[in-house]
């Protein structure tokens, strides 16, 4: 298997970003990248993009934009699978230069749900059940049962429930959720790239937010951001080749094992999933991705990780389905600020997903963040460690899909 | 077995695109009846509509990249268009088929695509002269460049 | 020191749609439509895949764990457990907007009520629906709870036909 | 590390399918398997192809996991034609990763008029607010600018299509399969957009289709025929306003690298039979000339001189092509499938000693985006 770095990482100023149209949302975090990385356009030889159409309304954006990524007269391959969808951008970037295909590749993926005249994501989320919805009416449903519906939808549905699951198997509160949500507003108020930030925001704080459905508050929920996030591959002969001498952040190990969608009844197909906080689709890819990556004690070997975390309950589970915790214990380590910037163990010292979700960049952001933190560029949330491993990870889909890549200090040997 | 056909539940997402800086200038001219591209300081391309990055040699360009084009233009290809999308995916076929072309415009290098009026489609040519045709009180908005007409 | 959000200059906006509307969609026979005709018998049928033995309320087609087609249909229990719960807070105008309409104003919804969201698995199944949870207190309400189906008084085959759960009878020593 | 294809599947091809997307995913992917001889077990990595304009759904990919065969396995979703879902599951084998892949692709277009997504496609700013450009205006305006710079009429559009038309007669899952069509049946059915009438428009319609890559380690084992992926080439143009419409530029790029890679130096005589996505009739005359089969402009000939029938020289869609149906998502995957069962020699239309193959994909407005693969007997 050939070694690939990341040697570039660009991101778009997240937020509302009226100023801007879709493409030059793009180009920012692209042309950010490119200069970061040191290199000319033309180095670059293929492109890796992605996002949810349905959020800004263009079918298969990539193609407009095309030329405002020099991916002109180049290979450009598209991947989208919901919320993973930058973590997945992330992942072809990588095989398409682990592949021996192609030594300099940029993968970019983004979001701009301001376009929308929708509030927040309505348009994207809805349509994920919105032919089943639809059929559902034909056989039946009425207003009241497809208001109720919709009362769980406006919490993010399924998220909902996954936090009740979450503490029904670990014993947590709703005040553990609010110190992960401060922790996320603290973060991101040190990195310019953030949209939701707040200096010294307390779980108290979050607990004066008002109760949108119980378990979930609104301080709880991510914003729906305007963004883009763009990291460069090289492979370890065109790191020489460049001459390349800034610190790089090498890819270990990737993994994306797919999991059953969560069920609301309206399915076909499927294993039902009855668990949502279960995840063993995340459990799978974290346990491929250190096997690839030669990780044996994650808690130990990991020193710092983005996880993707719209709402605070997820920050939690998915610490634990990716080894860093037991099953069920990761609040307590919260408790004892294990996870803060200057922790024991980060966990999106970045502020993350909960502070800052322009859905198809949220994934690439996480390994953005986890490779700058690698190449000791993070500045003000850069850890205060030694960073030798770090994971970044996404999910999406009906909370089905994850995406778990390891990066590390120095190439595999 | 067979399948249940069933229709979408009455629901259109609408979206509101914001344009940019650069795109915003270029409907400010539509105002004072003028067409605005943008030129690559590095390569001389010439872009309409203005963009920020040079589709050419990705070069940025911003405001000040900004240059003003006649107007004019010739028509590089043609089509009389005789069944039009309704915007619910189906057909409808046009009383009065409509004339759509790629035009070059004087000054630019890329082509925009516009509706022609005023001409019978039997005359229509690749090659022709065209001007556009302005809403009687532009007001620097996307419906003030009617169509382009031969001249 | 409170909540900061950069604030970006507004560009002109230009406008367009995705007809959503206008798509048409094909459902399998025979599963979700016969699950909700048995509904007029108080029946609830799910389908059993004859690989892995799950049965799988509402019915499935396809089998994802053992990659085959499901086309045994079973009755199953009315009774069964909450997995998981959510509950609304007071329901308020101007809360609950769906598609632009606002389910309280529009009668879809009390003013006033809280409504409790449970994930039920239904005995014997292997496979959890979403109900509201009916006659319960939010403060009562316990995962594992034992519940029951609670049926329209008059069932037409649809799919309001099945309310929600209730709590059902506990026995306890005393 | 080499790549090849050892097994496929395509559904028929409707416009209105008795099954639901469902369905003829699962069955597509349940039959490529058992074409190819391995169980769900045996495969690492599915990738599959859909979009969510195209399917109405947003994730369009994720209540198919069950049915494609994804449950647990190292997934994701090429957002394009199915040939890219391939390429993606190559490069997943090339790099090591897996040794076994399988691919997936489906478009059910009676849900929505994909032609109505092709609007989507525009950009929003200036050209989508022009209620007349959509993808058949935009294919009419590329077919003129083509056919005046080189001299080419409607009779060659046509000829084109006669050609795939007759061809998709004997293939079982085709949707128009016209034996008897004429050139004249052709012109005089509906005009659309001039000069593109109602035949020379690719029919969308439902369907599916999945193969299963394996990489060197395998093949060979589990597989006696695998077909080799021996040369790939992708490229991508510029956006429509800045391209040169009357050339493909992409697909030559694209064309070029596949060849070096495969140590292809003439390609008209190298390679034996092609199978290409021809979404417009002229597309096709287009492709030859991008493919080097000829010379910039001399497209015509070869379709006025009978070269690219199935007896002829150059033979290309036998199949039929996209103009005898086209599943969106699966159409450039039917033709990697239909090039493999010319190599394998299982094509209803076969090529007599067929030991090289080109598979073409393309994807976006006009063909903005070009994929080739070519493949052979060995590796």
């Amino acid at each position: 298997m050939r070694n690939v770095a990341i040697i570039g990482c660009g991101q778009a100023k997240h937020g509302r970003r009226t100023d801007v149209n879709q493409a030059e949302l793009v180009a920012e975090a692209v042309w950010a990248a490119v200069e970061d990385a040191g290199i000319a356009p033309e180095d670059i030889e293929a492109y890796a993009v992605g996002n949810m159409q349905g959020f800004g309304g263009i079918a298969q954006p990539d193609l407009v934009f095309a030329d405002y990524i020099g991916a002109a007269g180049k290979p450009m391959q598209r991947v989208a699978t919901g919320g993973t969808v930058g973590g997945s951008v992330a992942h072809l970037g990588y095989y398409e230069v682990a592949s021996g295909m192609y030594d300099v590749v940029l993968a970019v993926s983004w979001e701009k749900h301001s376009d929308s005249a929708e509030p927040g994501a309505t348009t994207g989320l809805l349509h994920v059940a919105y032919a089943n919805l639809s059929y559902m009416m034909k056989v039946g449903m009425d207003m009241r049962s497809f208001a109720i519906m919709g009362l769980a939808g406006a919490a993010a549905g399924i998220s909902a429930y996954q936090a009740a699951f979450y503490m029904a198997r670990s014993g947590c509160g709703i005040e553990h959720f609010d110190m992960v949500a401060a922790k996320a507003r603290r973060n991101a108020a040190k990195n310019k790239y953030a949209h939701l930030k707040w200096p010294n925001c307390t779980a108290d704080d979050i607990a004066k937010t008002e109760m949108l459905i119980w378990p979930m508050r609104f301080g709880h929920v991510c914003p729906a951001s305007d963004g883009a996030s763009c990291v460069i591959y090289a492979s370890e002969e065109a790191v020489k080749k460049l001459g390349v001498e800034k610190p790089v952040a090498w890819v270990k190990g990737v993994a994306a094992y797919a999991d059953e969608e969560a069920d609301q009844g309206e399915a076909y197909q499927g294993t039902a999933v009855v668990d949502y906080s279960d995840q063993t689709g995340a459990i799978l890819s974290a346990m491929k991705a250190y096997e690839r990556a030669g990780i044996k004690d994650p808690r130990k070997e990991i020193d710092v990780a983005e996880i993707y975390a719209p709402f605070p309950h997820q920050e939690l589970m998915f610490s634990e389905r990716l080894g860093f915790f037991d099953d069920g214990t990761a609040w307590k380590a919260v408790e004892e600020g294990v996870t803060e910037i200057d922790g024991d163990f980060p966990i999106c010292p970045s502020g993350g997903v909960n502070a800052t979700n322009a859905i198809g960049s949220s994934g690439m952001q996480r390994v953005v963040e986890a490779a700058l933190q690698i190449m000791g560029k993070a500045e003000e949330h850069q850890v205060p460690k030694d960073v030798r491993n770090a994971v970044a990870h996404a999910w999406g889909g009906q909370v089905q899909f994850n995406t778990v890549m390891v990066l590390g200090d120095s190439p595999k040997r | 077995m067979g399948v249940v056909r069933y229709e979408g539940l009455p629901f259109v997402a609408r979206f509101r695109w914001n344009t940019g800086k650069i795109m915003e200038k270029f409907y400010g001219g539509f105002a004072e009846r003028q067409i605005l591209a943008a030129k690559c300081e590095n390569c001389g391309y010439t872009v309409v509509p203005p963009r920020v990055i040079c589709p050419k040699c990705s070069s940025k360009m911003n405001e000040n990249n900004l240059v003003k084009l006649d107007g004019r233009g010739v028509v590089l290809s043609y089509t009389v268009v005789r069944k039009k999308l309704d915007g619910k995916g189906g057909f409808v076929t046009l009383d009065k088929p409509e004339v759509i072309a790629a035009v070059k415009l004087n000054g630019a290098d890329s082509m925009i695509f516009a509706k022609i009026g005023d001409v019978d489609v039997e005359d229509i040519k690749s090659g022709m002269e065209v001007v556009p045709v302005w809403a009687e009180k532009p007001e620097g908005r996307l419906s003030d460049l009617l169509y382009f007409r031969p001249g | 020191m409170g909540l900061i959000k950069e604030k970006y200059e507004k560009t002109m906006q230009v406008e367009g749609e995705w007809n959503t509307g206008a798509y048409r969609y094909k459902a399998p026979e025979g599963y979700l439509d016969e699950f909700v005709k048995n509904f007029r018998d108080r029946k609830i049928i799910g389908t059993l895949c004859t690989g892995c033995g799950r049965v799988y309320v509402p019915p499935r087609e396809i089998c994802a764990r053992c990659f085959q087609k499901i086309t045994e249909k079973v009755e199953v229990s009315q009774y069964g457990e909450v997995l998981a719960f959510l509950v609304s807070p007071p329901l308020e105008k101007g809360k609950v907007v769906i598609a632009g309409i606002d389910a309280v104003q529009a009668g879809f919804l009390k003013e006033g009520e809280r409504i409790i969201l449970a994930m039920v698995r239904f005995e014997g199944t292997s496979s959890s629906m979403v109900l509201p949870l009916l006659n319960a207190k939010p403060e009562d309400v316990r995962l594992g709870m034992r519940v029951k189906a609670v049926w329209a008084e008059k069932c037409k085959g649809a799919l309001s036909d099945l309310l929600g759960v209730e709590p059902a009878f506990e026995v306890k020593f005393e | 590390m080499k790549v090849a294809v050892i097994g496929y599947a395509v559904s028929n091809l409707e416009w209105d399918a008795e099954k639901t997307r469902e369905e003829t995913v699962f069955e597509v992917a349940k039959s490529a398997l058992e074409n190819a001889g391995v169980s769900r077990e045996d495969v690492g990595t599915v990738i599959s192809a859909s979009t969510d304009f195209l399917d109405g759904r947003t994730i369009s990919n994720c209540m198919l996991i069950g049915g494609g065969g994804a449950y647990l396995k190292d997934e994701s979703k090429a957002e394009e034609d199915g040939m890219y879902a391939a390429l993606y599951a190559a490069q997943r084998l090339m790099a090591g990763v897996h040794d076994i892949a399988l691919a997936v692709s489906h478009t059910h277009s009676w849900i929505f008029n994909p032609h109505q997504v092709s609007q989507y496609m525009l950009e929003p700013w200036f050209d989508r607010q022009n209620d007349l450009i959509n993808g058949i205006t935009l294919a009419a305006l590329q077919a003129r600018m083509y056919m005046e710079k080189h001299g080419v009429d409607e009779l060659d559009l046509a000829e084109v299509c006669v050609k795939n038309l007759r061809n998709a007669a004997k293939v079982p899952y085709a949707l128009r399969k016209l034996h008897d069509i004429t050139v004249e049946e052709i012109l005089e059915s509906e005009m659309f957009s001039d000069p593109l009438t109602e035949l020379m428009i690719a029919p969308p319609c439902d369907g599916a289709a999945a193969v299963v890559l394996a990489s060197e380690n395998v093949a060979e084992e589990i597989c006696e025929n695998p077909v080799w992926i021996k040369g790939i080439g992708n490229s991508c143009d510029n956006y429509l306003r800045d391209r040169d419409l009357a050339k493909l530029n992409s697909l030559e790029i694209a064309a070029r690298k596949a060849y070096r890679m495969a140590g292809i130096e003439e390609p008209f005589r190298e390679v034996d039979v092609a199978e290409i996505t021809e979404r417009f009739a002229h597309q096709e005359l287009m492709a030859y000339e991008a493919l080097s089969f000829c010379r910039e402009g001399k497209g015509r000939v070869l379709i006025e001189e009978g070269m690219t029938e199935v007896y002829g020289d150059m033979p290309v869609n036998p199949s039929g092509g996209a103009l005898a149906g086209d599943p969106i998502c699966a159409t450039g995957m039917i033709r990697l499938i239909e090039a493999a069962k010319q190599i394998r020699g299982e094509a209803e239309n076969q090529v007599d000693g067929c030991r090289t193959a080109l598979a073409h994909a393309q994807w976006g407005l006009c063909a903005q985006k070009n994929l080739v693969f070519i493949l052979g007997d060995e590796p």
